[in-house]
């Protein structure tokens, strides 16, 4: 009985979107060693639409594979959308996280929400795009 | 693939000898021990002889051993049962910051009887300071405790010098050998402590079942009250065949241990070596020569433990990462942020214990597969990033 | 010669399937269920099962069920952790007078922790009365705590009723059902109780594992302090072939439960029925009706027990007196007294329990060897020149 | 390991000198039913000598051994000699008893020595003999 599912293990083994994207429309980071798990979101945003998703992540296997699937189901989606993306919902996604692992799902959504607000102050500071 | 079990403080498997000598105390010889019936006798003289095993393992009388249910279970028998006989006498306790939970969390309940708790530091290696201890005790200590090694990067303490200490101050020296015990000469008189713990589980024996040695005359409460097995100590009926097999187990590591520890030591020595050839930012953590001999332990920069453990379990390679096995805390392990080391380093912990079935070939293995693990992490890694941005080696 | 095991009370064989569900798991299987590698998910999984079928077993949810060392341990850990996850709403706690002595002590080390303690006396049949329980609780009594059955005169307690009354005062109650779990139904719900202890070897389960059913919701204070197995609430390796065992036991047991009743009461009736015609002045003690199918309990006057013990045991039969096994204390059983029996009465005690093994020819052979033996022990006794003196019968 | 040495075992199971003795010299009983065993010696004197001893013994198998055992010892010694049976010459001479038996040999030499005070007394008071 392994702690993760297997759609964790997959996304931990095979994480979708990792890297960074060169002059990203927004940047979100949580986290911090003390608590284990980091992680960075980079967006590229087109027409209102998450165009690019990517993450660098330093944490257990948990927060790799919310990282991955967090960043799968931005992918497309519009902002407003994008913000509908609950812990519960990457938790779901990954056919369940364990107990003591579900603070990692939170990091996931929190991460790229910042990203979005990153890319949303930006705009109306410097009202490019 | 090639299946490597490289976590052998965690449990070890059972010796088939040890095996052997359990099974006809799982069959027809299953009495009770303190019945008196044919049944009864033949139960209670296993666990007798199981007993003087035990007992020549660490160079004690075998009526100063009390058989009990597991490591955790010697140590807050220790802990609580002493601090309780002696209560009169004074409320402080002191012990190393870097004690296993079972030691540690005993102490803070003692805290919430009353009782005061001090922690004493360790160095950058983890090693206890004797002249800590001695600066730490007062007119009403009553106990000390410090781990005879720590299983997790495996420094082995100066236990002679700590209970010189005490015992020229009149105060009970508690030391939690289950690391030791049956790995390295463990010696009570020689160790000069007043009682010492082990496990069956950490030298090829049974889980389930442990032991604390306490020192002739020394007055202790009991944890589990009930029957008068144990001389009235520790109630509950015998787990014979765990206790038998503990015996086994104990007169096997007695008779092979320097054939054990050479061939562990050489294993150990080729990781703590050949690792960081092989990964750039790795630092061994623990005592670079005293350490036990079957622990070889690291942080790896900018990644996080599990994750390696993650990948190498998916290459058929168990370790254990940290305090992972018996915390599953979420935070990085108290023995390496007691030891001075920030957190980011200290979540990468990573945590080799060997044990007899390794071979050379186990090693060749790991060495092999863990560079590009790592190489695959730190390229997702954040920290990883800043750190080649900030000018690789340029630190 | 014949060999009769009629000691189950004391200890039970292993069933041979449950001895083949653990052998994997003192082999290969060696793993520790904390890691996270492929050897602790395999460990980790067996030791779920277990919990699964120990909780179908009493009704209960998996996440309920806490697996300790041994039935004196559950009743440790229930009687000491409620009682102190309670202090703060109240200090006295009401126990039975025939509790097993891993209760009545536990219950007398609250009392040193500044608890106070009232014991529930018992009928002759060894009964307690619940309106006793309801006149001995008052606003500060925090916990109840009455067998289910006792094991000694085999007894069954009125649980339901008396959960009635704690309920209805808001006052846990926790019921030592080591004696009734796997032999008798037991199910959480129906009983209404708050905790419940079991222990695997009394069901042809293994030695050194039992369990604690906690209700959901109610706190408890870990026995055992450091590592997080067992959801926090008690530490150490967990003991996993002895866990699969007793998880295939309870499995066992559960599926078995009515064919096995049948057998042991057939048996136990003949023992009740027949041996009082074959010896005179032997009296049955406990409930005449109301009692465990294993459970054939004497005292034959103007004889020690422990004397009728070890000539039965020359001849092959293995049986106890009183609480011989638990106490090997001198004195008469506290049971027996507790029921109001004379001392001289009381240490006459003799137990038969029987198991899954024995036949009638086990019984036939019993009631064969025992009257010879009565008769030498009572040629020597003072007691029973006495008797026969003061006209034999005349009494 | 059974918990009695074979030559306990062998005293229990052919206790020598089981019974009563008519018109005895001397008596002596004790123990009670509450500590567990109950012993009563009887003795015939004659010429300051144990000319027989005889006993009843209710009790575990230590102390049907211990009486076993303290008759054979004392058949046939003077009074002055029986007196100087202790407890520990009893245990020594049946190899052994375990810890907690260990009382029992106490109330062995105790019945043999009250049987002689009984004895003595008498033939204090009577004059008979
Ligand atoms: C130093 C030390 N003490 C105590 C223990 C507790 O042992 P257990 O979990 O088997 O009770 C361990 C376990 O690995 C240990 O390493
Ligand atoms: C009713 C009852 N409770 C508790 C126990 C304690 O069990 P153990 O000695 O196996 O810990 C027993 C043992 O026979 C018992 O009969």
């Amino acid at each position: 009985m392994p702690i993760y599912s297997e759609k964790v293990m997959d996304h931990f083994m095979n994480p979708r979107n990792v890297g960074e994207i060169e002059n990203p429309d927004g940047i979100g980071e949580v986290g911090n060693p003390v608590c284990g798990d980091m992680m960075t979101f980079y967006i590229k945003v087109k027409d209102n639409r998450l165009e690019d998703v990517k993450f660098k992540t330093f944490g257990c296997g948990a927060a790799i594979a919310v990282s991955s699937m967090v960043s799968e189901m931005a992918k497309g989606k519009t902002l407003e959308e994008a913000r509908k993306i609950t812990p519960q919902l990457v938790a779901d996604e990954l056919e369940g996280l364990p107990k003591n692992k579900f603070h990692c799902s939170n990091l996931g959504a929190q991460a790229l929400s910042k990203a979005i607000d990153d890319y949303l102050s930006k705009k109306n500071k410097g009202g490019k795009k | 693939m090639r299946q490597v079990y490289l976590d052998n403080a965690a449990t070890t498997p059972l010796l088939p000898e040890v095996r052997e000598a359990m099974l006809p105390y799982l069959g027809e010889l299953f009495g009770n021990p303190s019945c008196l019936h044919s049944w009864g006798d033949a139960a209670r003289e296993a666990v007798e002889r199981a007993r003087e095993q035990v007992a020549q393992l660490i160079g004690a009388e075998a009526e100063e051993i009390i058989f009990t249910g597991s490591g955790t279970e010697s140590n807050n028998f220790a802990i609580k049962g002493l601090a309780l006989a002696q209560q009169a006498k004074g409320k402080h306790v002191v012990v190393s910051a870097v004690e296993h939970f079972s030691v540690l969390y005993s102490a803070r309940t003692l805290e919430k009887w009353g009782f005061e708790l001090t922690l004493v530091p360790v160095d950058k290696y983890g090693v206890v300071d004797p002249d800590e201890v001695r600066r730490n005790l007062r007119k009403d200590t009553i106990l000390v405790s410090v781990m005879h090694a720590n299983a997790e990067v495996g420094t082995i303490e100066p236990i002679e010098e700590i209970a010189r200490i005490t015992r020229e101050n009149g105060i009970l020296f508690h030391t939690d050998a289950v690391a030791t015990a049956g790995t390295i000469p463990v010696k009570v008189k020689e160790l000069g402590v007043d009682t010492l713990s082990l496990a069956g589980n950490q030298f090829y024996g049974p889980k389930g079942v442990g032991a604390l040695w306490v020192r002739k005359g020394v007055r202790i409460i009991p944890l589990l009250d009930g029957g008068v097995q144990e001389g009235g100590r520790r109630a509950g009926t015998e787990n014979v065949p765990a206790i038998v097999g503990l015996g086994k187990a104990a007169e096997l590591a007695r008779m092979d241990m320097p054939a054990r520890i050479k061939h562990l030591t050489h294993l150990r020595d080729r990781l703590l070596t050949e690792l960081p050839r092989k990964i750039e930012r790795v630092v061994v953590t623990g005592h670079p020569q005293n350490r036990l001999p079957g622990n070889a332990s690291f942080c790896v920069e900018f990644i996080e433990g599990e994750s390696m453990l993650m990948w190498l379990n998916s290459q058929g390679v168990a370790v254990t990462s940290g305090s992972a096995c018996t915390s599953r805390a979420l935070k990085a392990s108290h023995v390496l942020l007691a030891m001075g080391l920030p957190h980011a380093l200290a979540q990468g912990s990573i945590l080799f214990t060997l044990g007899l079935d390794n071979t050379d070939e186990d090693i060749d293995y790991v060495l092999e597969v863990l560079p590009p693990i790592v190489d695959r992490l730190r390229q997702m890694s954040p920290l990883y990033a800043k750190f080649t941005k900030a000018g690789k080696g340029g630190k």
